[in-house]
């Protein structure tokens, strides 16, 4: 265990300068999207008030009040959430290549650790985990502060109230921010589930090098068929499962899929890894 | 000690290790000779279970491979096995966080020996450097088996004669030690045991001492042999 | 410990935050609006076991709740929990679902599909064999004495070839299977009545009480006034197919609506006029055994107009005294089972609940739904019952 | 006290002629200690396992002896000290025949020519000295 902490506590380590440039990138994109979308608003309602001599609440009742959905709509905000998936999509590739592409061979240190080889898997699980909610949390905590800047620009009245959450004017963010905890665990559950597929796939590779690339794809549609092998059982047998039955069949079979990737990770890291 | 027994071992179709089979004693130096590619390396990595075998078995005192035969054994490739960016004492806390009997006062005596800044990027080193730091690596931990590849291999005179030295220090003294080289010549004083190796299979295992004693041969007189034979 | 200060300090961030945020959600639907029913008058053991299905909409929060005698409890708007416990299904679904687990397996959960009694719950259904709209019909029986069920299916002649069947009603009586159902085809409706022996398992009579081709710009609907969330076993269907089209201006110009009155029984349609000052009214027609109600709210209550179909007379209307709203922007929800008639209307201080008995037109019971947060009244929240059930 | 190995005769024999060769100098006067075996093997940049044959084989013919874990020593005893002398010398009379045996000289000449070599060189060091 505490060597897991420590292996956790270096991979983390390891990301943290990227992570906060990361960071600092989103941070700076939204804050500038939340001045120049509010400056913009105003820009252009200053104008048609001026040119057709409208009283603000005859341009309210024409035009309607600014909603902050149009700023979180807006590419400032989106690109750079965008961006941060990309860029966790590449690192959850990026997290083992490194240690065995570079100058170094540092994989060697790792596998040579005087602990369970699995503890590398999760422990570059974790991390993944950690730097996505990280990000999740890093977004929680700017909406406020945005919309302080859209407030200092925007006059009450010309905006409709903010208290109500925001996240459920974006498609992408309805899924990453669920209004319901249960559905957070469960949309992170299936997260981390991928990521521990995506993980075994790339030591299958590294196991077994150009026909593990054959391997691993196999195993990951296998892997997939195995979780939604319920909601398929249920289309052939024409519904004949309700919906709490499947979702317990899919919350087994996740389980599974997720119980074998780990076993399998384990039995190469043991046995089949290659440096 | 350490015996490999009839290790097959395939890369695709290549067999690269053919029934391979030695044994190196603890408290003595056992060094692998043969050109390069007829499977050296591989088999120092079957050892460590960094690469896997096709069929036979690889025990260490008796027992196969697991988490704690790392304490007990450590492998020393021909590049270094830390991160580039790290500092050289970065290294040395990584390694004094995970590894047990990790000595700090011999790293320090050893860094003092090689005459290396601990401040210094791994980065930055020279290779010789590199060696050195890498060699530190192993010999810094208490294993009663270590194991190098090719230690003295594309290093200047300077930083081979100051390794070469580390070998008749009190480091190695009763730790089995196996050692890879494709040149003999400016070790063959130092070793216990040569085993030659020539495409996969052991051509001849044999005591160095015993050998100049009996045939009054060198080991490079063996080799002529057992090559052209 | 310190060295892993980043580590801690995101791990810790991240709970809190996440911790926080789900917390402060969960808060905020935990005081969403909530409703109570008070009585008024009337014999407290009418609304025992009753279940009140509705609908708040107050400017942009909406979301659906359940209101019974014990207060209210709220169905998050698809929330992910509600909708696996089958929650949003129609009461009448759940409840058969309850009772028949096994049977109700795969079965569509629109209740025209099903015809109840005392001893029998039946199924249809008309299954589309892939391409070329072939159909077929799937009748299931469900005996609820022996519990045991048996299904058998028959394949629709080739003429029956549809987009897609929605079935309306279905009624049983001496071995025959009636089912109502408008089919679509590429825009054209058509009201039929298909036949089917139950004994010897086929199809005995397909006929079409109304058929409407799409004209150029004409448009068209058949609508069918028995109550769709309930399964009522009513021997009359009472339907209007209504020509209307869009004038330029956007506006709906109806070209004629005429209505009928299909009996089951002996398989008669009966063309059936609305009295001209009742016209307005037609959406809150309600057909209930041999009697088509229409209730027209007054000042000072409701007035319900009667009509028997049998007598093929208007009988005495019967009016409820209550202190309505003439021009309250709510309709009042209405429905009408074993001859009591549930009404919800809009009252100066919240929501009516009257329930009264047809036959004598005495109120049995009265109550009020108001909200139970006062601090969270907004003036012009409206309230609709979408069914009231007993479960 | 660098030492030049061939890689030949085995290490431990080298190190023992070696120090035979001291001894028999003068190098080392009896009962006078020796390097531990760890400092040899790093002196003579060998393996510590050679070096700790060596002077296990030097125990055994009675050159040096170690009490307890004190350092070892030289002999004193003349008798083994005298061997050791003679056992150089004749060997290197050995190798001196051999190389000369080739070249058919009479005996007696040789030992005039050894004589006349001798004298000379030791007048030399007594100039120097």
């Amino acid at each position: 265990m505490k060597n897991y902490l420590k292996l956790l506590n270096f991979e983390v380590n390891r990301f943290f300068k990227l992570y906060l440039t990361l960071i600092g990138l989103i941070i700076v994109s939204q804050f500038i999207g939340a001045i120049v979308v509010s400056k913009g608003y105003m820009n252009v309602t200053d104008q048609v008030i001026n040119k057709n001599q409208l009283s603000v609440s005859q341009y309210i009742k024409e035009y309607g009040l600014f909603s902050f959905e149009q700023f979180v709509g807006s590419e400032w905000f989106v690109l750079p959430i965008l961006f941060s998936i990309a860029m966790l999509m590449i690192y959850v590739f990026f997290i083992w290549y490194r240690d065995w592409f570079g100058k170094n061979t540092f994989i060697y240190r790792l596998l040579m650790l005087p602990t369970e080889r699995i503890t590398i898997y999760f422990a570059k699980l974790t991390t993944i985990m950690l730097l996505v909610l990280g990000l999740v949390t890093l977004q929680i905590l700017l909406i406020p502060i945005e919309i302080k800047i859209v407030t200092s620009i925007i006059p009450t009245d010309f905006r409709s109230d903010f208290s109500s959450s925001h996240f459920d004017s974006l498609e992408m963010l309805v899924w990453l921010y669920p209004n319901a905890f249960i559905e957070f665990i469960l949309i992170y559950g299936v997260g981390l589930i991928l990521v521990a597929v995506l993980f075994t796939a790339i030591l299958i590779e590294r196991s077994y090098g150009l026909k593990g690339i054959f391997f691993a794809i196999v195993y990951g549609m296998l892997s997939f068929g195995v979780f939604i092998a319920p909601i398929l059982l249920n289309v052939f047998s024409n519904d004949y499962f309700y919906a709490l039955e499947i979702f317990l069949m899919l919350l087994v079979m996740s389980i599974i899929v997720l119980g074998s990737a780990i076993w399998i990770a384990n039995h190469l890291l043991k046995y089949k890894i290659r440096v | 000690m350490i015996e490999v027994k009839n290790v097959e071992k395939k890369y695709g179709r290549k067999r690269v290790l053919k029934g391979l089979s030695f044994t190196a004693e603890k408290g003595e130096i056992t060094c692998l000779i043969g050109i390069n590619g007829v499977g050296k390396t591989t088999i120092m990595k079957a050892i460590m279970a960094l690469t896997p075998i096709n069929s036979g078995e690889i025990l260490i005192d008796g027992k196969k491979i697991r988490k704690e035969s790392f304490e007990k054994v450590t492998f020393i490739p021909d590049t270094i096995t830390m991160l580039p960016q790290m500092k050289i004492c970065d290294a040395f806390s990584f390694m004094a966080d995970f590894y047990k009997n990790w000595d700090p006062q011999r790293a320090e005596e050893l860094l003092q020996f090689f005459k290396l800044d601990p401040t210094e990027r791994i980065a930055n080193l020279s290779k010789g450097n590199m060696a050195k730091v890498n060699m530190i690596l192993g010999l810094a931990l208490n294993v009663d088996y270590l194991l190098m590849d090719e230690p003295f291999s594309g290093i200047d005179i300077f930083s081979r004669e100051q390794i070469a030295e580390v070998f008749t220090s009190h480091l190695i003294e009763d730790r089995g030690v196996i050692i890879t080289t494709h040149e003999i010549s400016d070790i063959e004083h130092l070793i216990d045991r040569a085993v030659l190796i020539d495409n996969g299979e052991v051509l001849k295992e044999f005591s160095v001492e015993e050998v100049r004693e009996k045939e009054g041969k060198s080991v490079v007189d063996v080799m002529r042999e057992v090559y052209r034979g | 410990m310190k060295k892993y200060w980043k580590t801690i300090l995101m791990s810790l961030i991240i709970v809190t935050t996440i911790g926080s945020y789900y917390i402060q959600q969960a808060m905020a639907s935990k005081n969403d609006i909530s409703f109570k029913i008070e009585t008024t008058r009337g014999n407290k053991g009418e609304i025992d076991n009753l279940i009140l299905q509705a609908s708040y909409q107050s400017d942009d929060t909406y979301h659906r709740l359940n209101i019974s005698k014990e207060g209210s409890t709220n169905q998050k708007s698809g929330s992910f929990v509600g909708e696996l416990i089958g929650q949003y299904k129609p009461l009448m679904i759940q409840k058969y679902i309850q009772e028949h687990r096994k049977f109700m397996r795969g079965k569509e959960i629109n209740p025209g599909q099903y015809f109840e009694d005392e001893d029998r719950l039946i199924y249809t259904y008309f299954r589309s064999k892939g391409l070329g709209n072939l159909f077929t019909l799937q009748i299931d029986t469900l005996d609820k004495h022996t519990n045991d069920s048996s299904s058998f299916e028959i394949n629709m002649p080739d003429q029956v070839r549809y987009d897609w069947i929605t079935e309306r009603d279905v009624y049983v009586e001496n071995g025959k299977i009636k089912i109502i159902a408008t089919s679509y085809l590429n825009g054209d409706e058509e009201l039929h009545l298909y036949t089917v022996d139950k004994n010897k398992k086929e199809l005995e009579h397909d006929s079409i009480l109304a058929k409407l081709q799409l004209e150029e710009r004409t448009k068209v609907i058949i609508q069918v006034f028995n109550d769709y969330n309930k399964v009522q076993n009513e021997n009359y269907i009472l339907y209007m197919v209504e020509k209307y089209k869009y004038l330029e201006n956007g506006e709906r110009e109806i070209i004629s609506n005429p209505m009928y009155l299909y009996n089951y029984l002996n398989n008669e349609v009966k063309e059936w006029t609305i009295p001209a000052e009742l016209k307005s009214y037609m959406n809150s027609i309600i057909l209930q055994g041999t009697d088509i109600f229409i209730p027209v709210r007054s000042t000072n209550g409701l007035v319900v107009n009667r009509y028997n179909i049998e007598k093929k007379q208007w009988e005495e209307p019967i009016n409820f005294k209550y202190p309505s709203i003439a021009n309250a922007k709510e309709e009042p929800s209405l429905q009408i089972t074993d001859g009591k008639l549930y009404l919800v209307d809009r009252v100066s201080d919240g929501h009516l609940f009257l329930i009264g008995d047809l036959r004598t037109g005495e109120s049995l019971y009265e109550g009020k739904i108001i909200i139970e947060n006062k601090e969270k009244l907004d003036a012009d929240y409206s309230l609709y019952i979408e069914q009231i059930a007993n479960i | 006290m660098t030492v030049k190995f061939n890689n030949r005769d085995p290490v431990y024999v080298q190190v023992i002629r070696h120090f035979k060769e001291q001894i028999a100098k003068g190098y080392f006067e009896p009962g006078q200690e020796i390097p531990s075996r760890r400092e040899l093997a790093n002196q003579l940049k060998i393996n510590p396992n050679t070096a700790q044959r060596a002077y296990k084989e030097m125990e055994e013919q009675g050159l040096i002896f170690t009490e307890g874990n004190m350092p070892s020593c030289i002999t004193k005893d003349e008798a083994v000290l005298k061997s050791v002398r003679e056992e150089l010398i004749i060997e290197a009379v050995d190798l001196f025949l051999g190389s000369i045996k080739s070249i058919d000289v009479p005996l007696s000449e040789v030992l005039e020519l050894v004589k006349k070599k001798h004298d000379a060189e030791s007048g030399e060091a007594e100039e120097s000295k």
